[in-house]
């Protein structure tokens, strides 16, 4: 249509496995927002080998993403967490046949970020524990120079400054991921039931990942944590795996999602559900992060639907599809331990 | 022609209010009937009765008949725009429509009746009834300049001309002098006289002497107390009003009289 | 001039049709008024109906949800939001009804006449600056630019309790909240009661000047009066937005769900229509229903202060 | 003369009228009051400029660093990370433009017409009758609808005509004619309701229906009003992101079908870019990718709907001056 | 103690247009002056430069001088306020204060300068006031009724009563009387007969026969034709003005009288 910027041409187009028929038609998805960087990219290269598909997605949420999914009016969703059990349930009545289910696209490790003058803005990392950051997001440590912190970072100057905290105050996959962190590694400091929202009053909430990244780039002394392609230039805890402190990394990340068992309790047919191993000691592995999902049905009422999924997630999952994400929103590539897997789910797609 | 008109038991009111009271008057054809009275005996409201005007305003409403040519205006089948047509009125502040030029103000009530008239009737029809209002030699130089820019003398003339410019068959005016100078004055009153020979007239005026000059018959007016209805007191042919009335009222109103 | 053909008023007239059809229009339109909304509260009631008629513990499930178990019964989760809802916009009609009536006055009499003019326009420009870039400017500009004055009231004035400290840093509170939504509602106030000021009959400017009133004493006997209900009515419409602001709100405000007044300290309010649009995209289905259950309330309340404000004003030009 | 009458001057009580002249100090205090009234107005202007001219000067001064011929005339489809498009841009506002101009249109097609006869039947036709007051009532609540609650409503109203997932521009055309309703039908009352009565009366008068009265003279005098009213309502509404999201939906690419597919406006362009807050550069990319993008787009989307609605001020200002009616005061 | 006005050279604009030209004219103290003229011809332009009221009008100023007891109301150190404050008037049309009672519009100038006025001082005021403007009768059982209710006649009687009220130095009346009915209108040529022992009344009135009964001098205006300014054409005594005028155009005028 007008105005179309022309598809980046698609680096080294040979790549893709199944040369079938390229797809044409006009496709919908819907989901997480984190995902959004990531998707228009793959959108951009996935048009570069069938330009005539037509596809959008809307950056709704995970959860209105699912419910729209459930629906029938989107192909597909995105999601920053699996399944419910109810959810692949009411998936039946969508897909023509069988049930929904979910495959790992990416991996994103979670940044524990923070704005503390002559540390942060020097570029030097605060090194901490799991007990630590637990007990910052508590409210139970309230200034920079604590004991607690100053014994894990003999090297800085930390000055007086009280601690703001910054949460999400939406319902967020990002959230459930940081304090099940906390659940796994540091229980006896995190109290709180698992859940999408923040549990505690403690400092202040933001909405989106953009609102926390704003907020605690705006004042002295905040901490927050944020999907690691949003950082920019805030300073970045380095957090306490086995007995060293690991920097953020995608790498690292990977890691520790090669690590990670599968979630048993996700039942139902095709489904990769990760399970993330906090407490994984792998050398260089970062523990917080976050495994992103599409979601899709085994069989569509459309064929053509079919086809665009199938097409859709061996794009997605593939080297190519994996760079173009980790270029356009920094995330870590899927562990090749799972591409079998995943390869075998999605070949289950009918598209006859 | 003009048509008689024929006020029988007139009760009117504004909502519950009883503002004028068992009104009985008959008004001749081509001649001129006065209104006079007091301030507040409800000169204004039994006028606006003769074009079925009264009843636009929020609970106001009428009993009894006002017959036009016999024909009860007030009947359930007679359409109020109908009568209203026939009826011209001029009112007591000049008030000519304010997105208009002075020479669509006169149109006015031609075309927005939808009549489509020619350029050159039109412009017949604008000089004759400016002419009529004595505002012509005023105004024929800016026919198009909106017409709320004039003086409030001259608004009233223009709203003189746009009522006549509709050809009615009996023309109300209330107190349509009081914002005009002695010669507008002069001009509308020959007007008036030129008029009725054509139309039924009914004036209300305050000045008596405008009354004796130009009515044929006279109404008084009255109100026993403030509160009370406005009735008709009295109603003669003007010499007799003036000069001989049978009425004590009216006589001690009159002989009260000056200017 | 030629007499026209006889008229009588028993003669049909044209355009009868037309004027009843006309005022059907008209009718079928006021009407309409009432059927869309009775449409909104039906729509609104029937998709709340399962927190009535529903499974009850999957409510309270839901309302520990999203309040991270701080409560666990729709009332209990509505009362803050409601509370909070209603702190934000009063502060707001607050901090911009004064001011507005200020900026409306200067435009229609005190400015010199082209000034008026180019002020009007930029009035009325503001008015149209949507609430998302109030909502940019708020969260980018304001915030790190208010911190030192709220800090400044905090340490000075922190013996009130509405200024109790101390200010949260960044100020994302209440208080810049409210002073967001105060310049966003200002233009609104501003033009309506501009716009009534100037049709304030000159026969009672007059009458008040020939009197020997000074300016201000005209601007009360004749211009005030006169726009009263003007006035009111542009502040609900005000109230109405500030009630109803979403993407500001959810820009700026660090929410939480207390019955607190600490203007300025985080965390401590958070209104309606805000936690909509931040709950609405993760909620499930009973989410939203719980979600639309807050936003019927969000309407009931509407609901009575427009009643209020319109009993007010009915008294007033009694 | 007079000797007919009694004087009314009997039984006057008889005033002591130095008692009401005005001291030095009364009228010294009336002056001062007068002054510090001048002041306060003047100040309360002063004060609104600080915020306003801020927003302003804010948006202006970040906006035109992204504005430029190429951010107009491309949408945002090939658009990855922080990198340059083939055109040399980082892409456009396009498609939103065109979103933002039909929704709008489409909300007021809807909403004037309607509006304006409710304001026509309340002003004109009601007769302080029940059902008029209970009418007026419930626009003023309808003024008070969060438009997000407007944009469940036509969400929920399209799912269960054209089935669930149904997302398209004229349903957002429909949340914001909700929204813009009570703002017509309450200017457009105020605006019928200071045309004099005498107006009324005279057409009334000429013997022309009412009908042709309010079309003809009703509405055309009150018409420059109507359309700054309309104006105000656009602007309400034009602005309106959070009922969007639901109903109008978010897309990359250009649509100019109002009636299918999603549509994207410039506020929820601003609000998702906004929300993108950054955006990623490979790890060997060049100056031409640029991790800020998304901001400046935020800012350069937020100055074109300024200017938007600025154009259309401009418009209907120009129309209101074209039928001015000089009515006195 | 009513104040003389002396008024030299003084030329009236509206925006660039010249609406009058060159004024002079001199009204004793305690006397009542009436101005006449055709309509149009700045009869109450001239009145409103009296009181400053002029230069409300946007665009509106005034050349020359007008002197009260010598002292210049245009001179730049003269608050306008202060001199409508001395120098009280009353218009055309009634315009009472809408939301106010008919108590209040009475009291409205008063108020300004005696913030607490004792209830029977105002009390007294009020009938005084009232009784001044022949309406006490018509209205002392509802005071507290909005101003608003009454007739058009009763109306401008209210407004005269709230000019008189602050009890100024000086009256403008600005045809005070057009849309009163005669009683009402005898009754304020009494008050204006009576006020004058104690102010000085200028007066514009269409009526020459008021103007004949009520005035000591008579200021005749007149306009050389439509567009041109209008001038002051000729001042008298008002026995001289209407017996014996040594004036063409003023004879002419006034021989066309009637009414
Ligand atoms: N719209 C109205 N609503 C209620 N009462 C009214 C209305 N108009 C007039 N009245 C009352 O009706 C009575 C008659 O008024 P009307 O105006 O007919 O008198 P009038 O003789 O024309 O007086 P004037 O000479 O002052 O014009 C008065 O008591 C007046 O207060
Ligand atoms: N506000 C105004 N703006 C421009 N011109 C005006 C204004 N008011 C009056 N004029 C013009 O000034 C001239 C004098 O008008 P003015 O009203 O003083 O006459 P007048 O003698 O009082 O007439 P009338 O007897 O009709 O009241 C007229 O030509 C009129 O058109
Ligand atoms: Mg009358
Ligand atoms: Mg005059
Ligand atoms: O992507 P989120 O679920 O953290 O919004």
């Amino acid at each position: 249509a007008c105005g179309d910027n022309t598809a980046a041409p698609a680096a080294n187009s040979n790549g893709s496995s199944s040369t079938t028929t390229a797809i044409s038609g006009d496709f919908q998805g819907a989901g997480a927002s984190s995902q959004q960087a990531a998707v228009e990219a793959w959108i951009a290269g996935f048009q570069g080998t069938n330009p005539d598909a037509k596809i959008a997605y809307n950056p709704s949420g995970s959860g209105a993403g699912v419910t729209t999914f459930l629906t029938g009016a989107t192909a597909w969703a995105g999601s920053d967490k699996a399944l419910a059990s109810d959810e692949v349930e009411q998936s039946k009545k969508v897909c023509a046949e069988g049930t929904a289910f979910d495959v790992p696209v990416y991996v994103s490790p979670i940044a524990v970020v923070f704005n503390l003058k002559g540390v942060s803005d020097a570029g030097k990392h605060v090194n901490m524990d799991a007990s630590t950051i637990a007990k910052i997001f508590d409210g139970k440590i309230t200034k920079w120079n604590d004991d607690a912190i100053k014994s894990q970072n003999p090297d800085l100057d930390l000055p007086d400054t009280p601690i703001t905290v910054v949460h999400r105050s939406d319902k967020s996959g990002t959230t459930q991921n940081f304090v099940s962190y906390f659940k796994d590694v540091a229980p006896n400091d995190w109290s709180y039931d698992l859940s999408e929202n923040w549990p505690n009053e403690v400092g202040q909430g933001a909405k989106g990942t953009s609102g926390v990244v704003s907020t605690v780039k705006q004042a002295d002394g905040t901490i927050g944590y944020a999907d690691f392609s949003a950082v920019g230039d805030l300073g970045t805890v380095a957090v306490k795996v086995g007995e060293k402190y690991v920097e953020i990394s995608a790498e690292g990340a990977a890691k520790t999602i090669e690590d990670s068992p599968k979630d048993e309790s996700a039942t139902g047919d095709n489904r990769i559900v990760l399970k993330v191993n906090h407490n994984t000691t792998v050398d260089g592995a970062y523990p917080i992060a976050l495994v992103s999902y599409d979601i899709v049905c085994p069989a569509y009422k459309d064929t053509k639907q079919a086809e665009f999924a199938k097409a859709w997630l061996t794009y997605v999952t593939s080297d190519e599809g994996q760079k173009t994400a980790q270029d356009a929103a920094g995330t870590a590539p899927l562990p090749s331990s799972l591409t079998a897997e995943i390869s075998k789910s999605i070949e289950a797609i009918k598209t006859k | 022609m003009g048509q008689r008109i024929d006020v029988n038991h007139e009760n009117i009111y504004y909502g519950d209010f009883l503002a004028v009271e068992d009104v009985n008057i008959n008004i001749e054809p081509n001649k001129v009937t006065a209104f006079i009275g007091p301030s507040g005996c409800g000169k204004s409201t039994v006028l606006r009765t003769l074009d079925r005007m009264h009843e636009i305003i929020p609970g106001a409403h009428v009993e009894g008949e006002v017959l036009l040519e016999g024909k009860n205006l007030y009947a359930k089948d007679v359409d109020p725009v109908a009568v209203r047509r026939d009826v011209g009125m001029v009112f007591q502040r000049p008030n000519p429509f304010p997105t208009m030029s002075i020479r669509e103000n006169v149109l006015a009530g031609v075309r927005l009746n939808n009549k489509h008239l020619a350029k050159s009737d039109a412009d017949d029809l604008v000089e004759w009834a400016l002419r009529g209002a004595n505002l012509w030699e005023e105004v024929k130089d800016r026919l198009d300049n909106p017409g709320i820019g004039l003086s409030g003398g001259q608004q009233q003339r223009l709203c003189i001309a746009r009522a006549v410019a509709v050809h009615p068959q009996v023309l109300l005016m209330d107190e349509p002098c009081s914002a005009l100078d002695p010669i507008s004055t002069l001009a509308v009153e020959d007007l008036i006289n030129e008029l009725k020979s054509d139309y039924t007239i009914v004036i209300v005026t305050h000045n008596m002497q405008q009354a004796a000059r130009i009515a044929d018959f006279t109404a008084f007016f009255n109100l026993k107390a403030v509160g009370q209805p406005g009735h008709l007191e009295y109603f003669a042919d003007t010499t007799t009003m003036f000069n001989n009335p049978q009425n004590e009222e009216a006589e001690r109103y009159i002989s009260g009289r000056f200017g | 001039m030629s007499s026209q053909d006889d008229k009588t008023i028993d003669q049909p007239v044209s355009g009868k049709t037309a004027d009843k059809v006309f005022k059907g229009v008209a009718y079928a339109c006021g009407i309409l008024i009432l059927v869309v909304l009775a449409a909104v509260f039906l729509f609104l009631f029937f998709r709340a109906w399962p927190l009535i008629g529903g499974d009850q513990a999957a409510n309270s499930e839901t309302v520990s949800s999203f309040t991270g178990g701080k409560a666990s019964s729709f009332w209990g989760y509505v009362g803050p939001l409601l509370f909070g809802t209603v702190l934000v916009s009063l502060l707001a009609l607050l901090i911009s009804f004064f001011v507005s009536i200020g900026i409306a006055l200067f435009i229609s009499h005190y400015a010199p006449k082209k000034l008026a003019t180019a002020l009007s326009y930029v009035v009325d420009l503001l008015a149209a600056i949507p609430s998302v870039i109030y909502g940019l400017w708020g969260g980018l500009v304001l915030v790190p630019a208010i911190y030192p004055f709220w800090n400044w009231v905090a340490t000075y004035l922190g013996w009130i309790p509405l200024f109790q400290g101390p200010a949260a840093n960044p100020s994302r509170t209440v208080a810049t909240v409210a002073v967001v939504l105060a310049v966003m509602v200002l233009p609104i106030i501003t033009s309506m009661s501009r716009d009534i000021f100037l049709q304030t009959p000159r026969l009672h400017e007059e009458a008040a000047l020939a009197l020997g009133a000074t300016k201000w004493e005209m601007v009360k006997l004749a211009v005030l009066p006169f726009g009263k209900s003007g006035i009111v009515s542009a502040s609900m419409l005000a109230l109405g937005r500030a009630l109803g602001e979403t993407m500001a709100v959810l820009m700026i405000l660090s929410p939480g769900l207390n019955y607190s007044i600490k203007l300025l300290q985080a965390s401590q309010n958070q209104t309606i229509a805000a936690n909509i649009a931040a709950q609405y995209p993760e909620a499930n289905d009973l989410g939203v229903s719980t979600l639309i259950g807050t936003g019927l309330i969000l309407f009931l309340i509407t609901f009575v202060v427009n009643y209020i404000a319109r009993k007010i004003t009915e008294k007033a030009s009694a | 003369m007079s000797a007919v009458e009694k004087s009314p001057m009997d039984g006057a009580p008889k005033i002591d009228f130095d008692k009401f002249r005005p001291t030095r100090s009364a009228i010294q205090r009336r002056n001062v009051k007068d002054y510090f009234m001048r002041g306060l107005i003047a100040l309360a202007f002063v004060v609104a400029c600080v915020p306003l001219i801020s927003v302003l000067w804010t948006t202006i001064i970040n906006g035109i660093k992204r504005l430029n011929l190429n951010f107009l005339s491309y949408n945002m489809t090939g658009v990855v990370g922080g990198n340059q498009t083939p055109s040399g841009g980082y892409g456009g506002v396009l498609h939103a433009i065109i979103g933002t101009l039909e929704i709008t249109a489409g909300a007021m097609i809807i909403s004037i017409p309607i509006g304006v006869m409710c304001a026509v039947y309340l002003v004109e036709y009601s007769i302080h009758g029940k059902l008029a007051t209970t009418i007026s009532l419930l626009v003023d609540v309808m003024s008070g609808i969060p438009s997000i609650v407007a944009g469940l409503f036509a969400f929920s109203m399209f799912t269960i005509i054209f089935g669930p997932g149904t997302i398209n521009g004229f349903e957002g055309s429909v949340a914001l004619s909700l929204l813009m309703l009570p703002t017509v039908v309450k200017s457009c009352e105020e605006m019928l309701k200071i045309v004099p009565n005498d107006l009324r009366e005279a057409s009334l008068a000429l013997g022309v229906t009412k009908q042709r009265t309010i079309t003809k003279i009703v509405l055309r005098t009150a018409l420059p009003g109507i359309v700054s009213g309309a104006i105000l309502a656009i602007a309400r509404v034009i602005g309106e992101t959070a009922p969007l999201l639901m109903t109008a939906g978010f897309i990359s690419s250009t649509n100019v079908n109002l009636f299918s597919g999603q549509m994207t406006t410039l506020p929820v362009y601003v609000y998702q870019e906004y929300s993108k807050l950054s955006a990623n550069c490979p790890a060997n990319a060049d100056a031409t990718c640029v991790t800020t993008i998304p901001m400046e787009r935020a800012w350069a989307a937020a100055l074109v709907l300024i200017v938007i609605v600025l154009l259309l001020n401009l418009i209907g200002r120009i129309v209101a001056k074209v039928f001015a009616v000089k009515t006195e005061r």
